[in-house]
């Protein structure tokens, strides 16, 4: 009979029309501003800086190594290395970054610059409200913005970042014991008082990233 | 403007009208981005057609000749958006090939999973699409949205990101699957069905959709061989030719499935096949759920970063839900690619649009653009 | 009962009463026009929220629901926009043309009002030839949406406008001659008239609504379609088919010409549901004698929005037709259906006569197969040969 | 007094839409100023009380004849006179005369009508009714023969519609 189409078709109008009050499968529309989706764990956005301790600049953990500069596909990354090296989280001397630009009107959020770092100093956030009137500035955010203590990468990414921290707290107490080691034959004495901030606290682990192999060959500051 | 009856250098149409010529696009609200078509109308009906494209080139070539080999890959997302991991599997099997790597078992089986869920996503959004174009006023679009949305849920629980997924790597997958996602993508493949079975009641049936698809646009199958289409719309004609099935690239050899064939190569068929594909996708993905090894995801060989293939060019292709989608990829041993070229099987269907929209109407001619299925950030890339 | 039924005919005269009695008759019109115009803006502000909403709901989504309780102030928001956008008029245009389409749109949509009987003495005029009248006011939209599209200088409006008029032209005709059995079996062409010929109740209690007849049923259902198609609404909005002529005549219109526009439609369909509902829906009689108590005009406002809302669902399902197998179907279809449905009528009028146990279930059944078989032909006759079932092979 | 005004200005729109009509440069001006005069005629009639004629006017008239004349114009395509040119036709003593005629006739039958003769105002408001009786039974013939007119007329245009492309086919191919 002809029409018999028809009719199905607004019968399962009708079924959804109807459904929409009673079935939360049929309206799936998150009411934005005022309810948010609960954060995904492996959600990404754009960079972001980790760093130790409660000072943002000191303990970054970045050490302009400059393979997330050459690696970006869309070239967002901007770094200039500063002439004072500042000690790691194991005491040994790094290179720091003077400037650490990220352009994110260009970045795509494909992270790779997550994936190559080997030393987990960028990781990515998941912040996505980032409009703003001013397009070229505002957009354009440096290293004092980007830098996120630990705890923050640790509630982003739980899983990823307590791998990361234990790897960091076994590499640190090796140092240290072979600190210790070392020290034990001459004199007992805490070396790295005054350099380092006393409270970093959660720092440890290996630089090398989990699952990538990758060796930092091109990194022009030696990671152990 | 009116019409003018110059139009000089065409042949006066049969009926002795003076010929309409319009633009449709490149800002049309059904050319599915920025596509633009030099249609000339004798009173509603095409007598000429003239594609124009590239609105949206944005050198994807090039700049893969100018970025390493991993630079690419999230590039690869942005060419069919809609489909970003197959056109990673694409990309990432060619340099396999070319690097000599193997994925192991278990990255295999997810890349199957992954871009059968794509080829959902695809086919269920093409439909509703379809349906959008012949003025159903985005309901069919909206329930393929709310299935879709289930599925992109499943992407950025895995890879990070909703549409822009950036997964595949050279010798495996970039992170193995959080916990839960394998029952999570169970449920959403199990609940599928009875959303195919609601769009069906909604369509498939319906006097006005039948009277808009049936014997309109139709791709003889000689002339889909000689044009070079492929995928469903190849199907839609009725010639067999799938390379899941041809090339059993993968570890597609392993599952059973069947391929749908299309009687007539009209706009109905190009409809039907690909929700008759969706059903044998969801085939896949059972077994492929049910079937999945644990292990490494990383073929050890391979390296992430400063991978330089030996010198040699390779040409990787897979079933992408719009048809075959292949790379091309020449090494001199650098860091990137000597030649990279991609086979967009959007830009390839879309090339035969003129012989199907000739004798056709205005309307016709949006119903047809709209099951080539074409992105056009593929089409233009 | 009574009070609450002619509370709006009271007040008109005891307005009306406040003046001289000379110019009463006079006031008597201005607050009848002043009410139409009220309650069906209003209507209007409504049914656009209202059909977003159910749309959206329709599509698994919220709707509207930014703009004040529940959005129900979006209209008012949208009104505003609309007030405030530039007008803009093509530099190529016929100005004056350009001008006066809009007005030449609506304008005449809201005289069709004035012959509708919204409840129980509720009728601004009762003219002898009620229905004619509509119809003749109705016409004149044919020529302001031709105005609008000839006078845009705009392929697309052009495209639009010769769309607009082949379908009109060919709805119009399966739309009046719908209506014929109606007032033939009435006898009249006032509308008046022909709500109290359906406004007895059989044994039962029943109402005697023409829709409760096999004629009157095939006849609401082809009016129905003939009045979607006339009122532009989808599935046969060609004339603005966004996906294929981006707005059809109405692409160079913006500002408030276009609210105009917007206006003028949904008057139309208004208007025309409001005659759908008097000719076939018994008018303002309630449809069992026990509930007749609620008032007339509030059975109007039911039945028109539950017909509203037939409107709205059926946008939310239908695709869209071609132009040629638009006319077809007018023509191979819609007509000669309609004139079949005028002589079942005519069978179902003499039949009358006889009084049995089992005449009605006989009646009944005899004028349904009459109606249905034509129905069946016609229908398979309207599928092109490249319509029959196919079947899919699968390759291993 | 109300009804002489209301006439005058219907009768001064009738007179308007006419000359627009006739004057203007734009074909399709022409045709929307001559449904105006079309419905100035309506209004006339309902002045008259003669519902059912000005209804029916107005269907007819500015519902389809207007549309009709609006339609050809565009499928014949040629909308717009060339500005400035000054069109003479070569047989303009030939309308002149017709016009003439058609004046003449037309004065002559309402000189001679008997309704010239003013009586004293009677509600004479034709029922539907009363028409719908009268060209049943009275003017049968006169109905019935413009019936038939109209469909050779009708079958006539489908002929002419039918026939082109027949004629037009074997070259297409």
């Amino acid at each position: 009979m002809h029409g018999v189409g028809i009719i199905k078709g607004m019968i399962e109008t009708a079924r959804n029309f109807a459904g929409s009050y009673t079935d939360p499968e049929r309206l799936i529309t998150v009411q934005y501003p005022e309810e948010k989706l609960p954060p995904v764990e492996n959600a990404r956005t754009i960079p972001f800086l980790v760093y130790d301790g409660v000072d943002a600049m000191a303990g970054l953990r970045c050490t302009a190594c400059m393979i997330c500069e050459k690696e970006c596909p869309p070239q967002c990354i901007y770094i200039v290395k500063d002439q004072v090296k500042k000690p790691d989280f194991v005491g040994k001397l790094q290179v720091q970054p003077k400037v650490f630009d990220i352009d994110i009107s260009v970045c795509m959020s494909c992270g790779i610059c997550v994936e190559v770092c080997p030393f987990d100093a960028i990781k990515m956030d998941q912040v996505f409200e980032l409009s703003t009137n001013d397009r070229f500035g505002g957009l354009l955010v440096d290293k004092t913005q980007l830098a996120k203590p630990n705890e923050y990468f640790v509630k982003l990414h739980k899983t990823e970042a307590s791998e990361i921290d234990a790897r960091r707290e076994e590499e640190k107490q090796k140092a240290e014991a072979a600190a210790a080691a070392k020290a034990a034959a001459p004199k007992p004495t805490p070396a790295p008082a005054p350099a380092k901030p006393p409270a970093q606290a959660p720092a440890a682990a290996t630089p090398p990233t989990p699952q990538t192999p990758a060796q930092p060959t091109a990194a022009p500051a030696p990671a152990k | 403007m009116m019409a003018t009856p110059s139009s000089t250098d065409l042949a006066e149409p049969p009926s002795g009208n003076p010929l309409l010529e319009v633009s449709l696009g490149p800002q049309h609200p059904s050319t599915h981005g920025v596509f633009r078509m030099d249609v000339s109308l004798d009173g509603e009906t095409v007598v000429r057609l003239k594609p124009v494209f590239g609105y949206l080139h944005r050198n994807h070539e090039k700049i893969a000749e100018k970025c390493t080999y991993l630079g690419s890959i999230p590039y690869t997302d942005r060419l069919d958006y809609i489909c970003s991991l197959t056109n990673n599997w694409a990309y990432a099997m060619t340099v396999e090939k070319l690097a000599g790597l193997v994925p192991p078992e278990r990255a295999e089986y997810l890349r199957v999973i992954l871009s059968e869920l794509t080829r959902l996503i695809n086919h269920s959004a093409l439909a509703g699409f379809l349906l959008q174009d012949m003025g159903a006023l985005g309901t069919p679009l909206m329930y393929a949205f709310r299935e879709r949305e289930k599925i992109l849920d499943l992407f950025e629980s895995l890879t990070g990101a909703r549409m822009m997924c950036n997964y595949m790597r050279f010798g495996g997958c970039r992170c193995d699957l959080p916990p839960g996602w394998i029952e999570q993508a169970r449920s959403v493949v199990a609940k599928f069905p009875s959303f195919l079975e609601e769009f069906e009641a909604l369509l498939t049936g319906n006097e006005i959709l039948l009277a808009r698809t049936e014997g309109v646009g139709v791709l003889p199958a000689k002339l889909a061989v000689n044009a070079g289409v492929t995928g469903p719309m190849l199907r839609a004609s009725g010639v067999n030719y799938d390379i899941r099935k041809v090339d059993q690239y993968g570890i597609y050899g392993r599952f059973k499935f069947r391929v749908p064939l299309g009687e007539r190569g009209d706009v109905f068929d190009r409809y039907m096949i690909r929700i008759l594909e969706m059903h044998e996708s969801l085939k896949i993905l059972d077994q492929a759920l049910r079937e999945i090894p644990a292990g490494p995801i990383m073929d050890p060989k391979a390296k992430l970063r400063n991978l330089r293939p030996k010198p040699g060019e390779a040409y990787g292709r897979i079933e992408g839900p719009k048809g075959e989608l292949g790379f091309y990829v020449i090494s001199d041993g650098g860091p990137n690619p000597y030649r990279y070229r991609v086979r967009p099987p959007s830009l390839i269907n879309l090339t035969i649009l003129e012989d199907m929209c000739l004798g056709q109407t205005v309307a016709d001619v949006v119903v047809i653009l709209g099951s080539i299925d074409i992105v056009l950030g593929e089409v233009d890339r | 009962m009574n009070g609450l039924d002619q509370v709006f005919v009271r007040l008109c005269h005891w307005f009306a009463g406040l003046f001289p009695a000379s110019v009463q008759p006079l006031i008597a019109c201005i607050v009848a026009i002043t009410a139409i115009m009220v309650v069906f803006a209003s209507c209007f502000a409504l049914t656009t929220i209202v059909e977003r909403k159910v749309l959206g709901r329709m599509q698994n989504r919220f709707g509207p629901n930014r703009v004040g309780p529940w959005g129900l102030l979006q209209p008012l928001a949208d009104g505003l926009k609309m007030l405030t956008k530039e007008d803009i008029v093509p530099y190529s245009a016929d100005k004056t043309v350009h001008f006066l389409a809009p007005l030449a749109l609506t304008v005449p949509i809201w005289l069709a009002f004035a012959v509708l009987p919204f409840g129980r003495n509720m009728t601004a005029v009762n003219f002898n030839s009620g229905v004619l009248f509509f119809f003749a006011v109705g016409s004149a939209s044919e020529l302001a949406v031709f105005m609008a599209g000839w006078s845009s200088q705009n392929k697309y409006s052009l495209i639009g406008a010769m769309r607009a008029i082949a379908q009109m032209i060919s709805y119009e005709v399966p739309l009046v001659l719908s209506t014929v059995p109606v007032l033939m079996l009435a006898g009249s062409l006032s509308l008046n008239d022909i709500v109290a010929a359906q406004g007895t109740y059989t044994i039962g209690g029943l109402a005697r609504w023409n829709v409760f007849t096999p004629w009157g049923l095939a006849g609401l259902l082809l009016f129905l379609i003939a009045a979607t198609a006339e009122s532009n609404r989808s599935p046969f909005d060609l004339p603005e088919g966004e996906s294929e002529i981006i707005a059809g005549f109405l692409t160079e219109y913006s500002g408030f010409k276009y609210a105009l526009f917007f206006l003028g439609e949904y008057l139309g369909l208004f208007a025309i549901t409001g005659l759908a509902v008097t000719l076939f829906l018994g008018g303002w009689h309630a449809p069992f004698q026990w509930l007749e108590w609620v008032p007339s005009w509030l059975w109007f406002a039911a039945k028109f929005g539950a017909l509203i809302f037939l409107f709205i669902w059926v946008r939310a399902t239908l695709p869209r037709l071609r132009l040629d197998q638009l006319l077809n179907f007018s023509w191979r279809f819609m007509v000669p259906l309609c004139l079949i449905n005028l002589l079942v009528a005519v069978a179902w009028y003499w039949s009358g006569a006889w009084k049995s146990v089992v005449a009605m279930p006989v009646r009944w059944l005899l004028c349904a197969a009459l109606i249905a078989l034509p129905y069946h032909w016609l229908g398979r006759a309207l599928r092109s040969a490249s319509q029959s079932p196919r079947k899919y092979i699968y390759a291993e | 007094m109300l009804n002489e005004i209301a006439f005058l200005l219907c009768a001064s729109i009738i007179l308007a839409g006419a000359v627009g009509a006739m004057m203007l440069r734009n074909l399709v001006h022409c045709a929307l100023c001559a449904a105006g005069a079309f419905a100035g005629l309506a209004a006339i009639y309902l002045q008259l009380n003669a519902e059912f004629a000005g209804f029916a006017q107005l269907l007819v008239y500015v519902g389809a004849v207007a549309i009709l004349i609006v339609f050809t114009i565009l499928l014949t395509r040629s909308t717009e006179l060339q500005p400035g040119a000054v069109h003479h036709s070569s047989s303009w003593w030939m309308g002149l005369l017709v016009g003439g005629l058609v004046l003449a006739c037309l004065v002559g039958s309402i000189m001679s009508s008997p309704s010239l003769v003013r009586l004293p105002s009677q509600p004479a408001s034709a029922p539907v009714k009363g028409i719908g009786e009268q060209l049943m039974s009275q003017y049968i013939m006169p109905l019935e023969t413009i019936g038939l007119l109209l469909t050779s007329a009708l079958l006539g245009a489908v002929v002419i519609a039918v026939r082109e492309p027949e004629k037009s086919d074997p070259p297409a191919r």
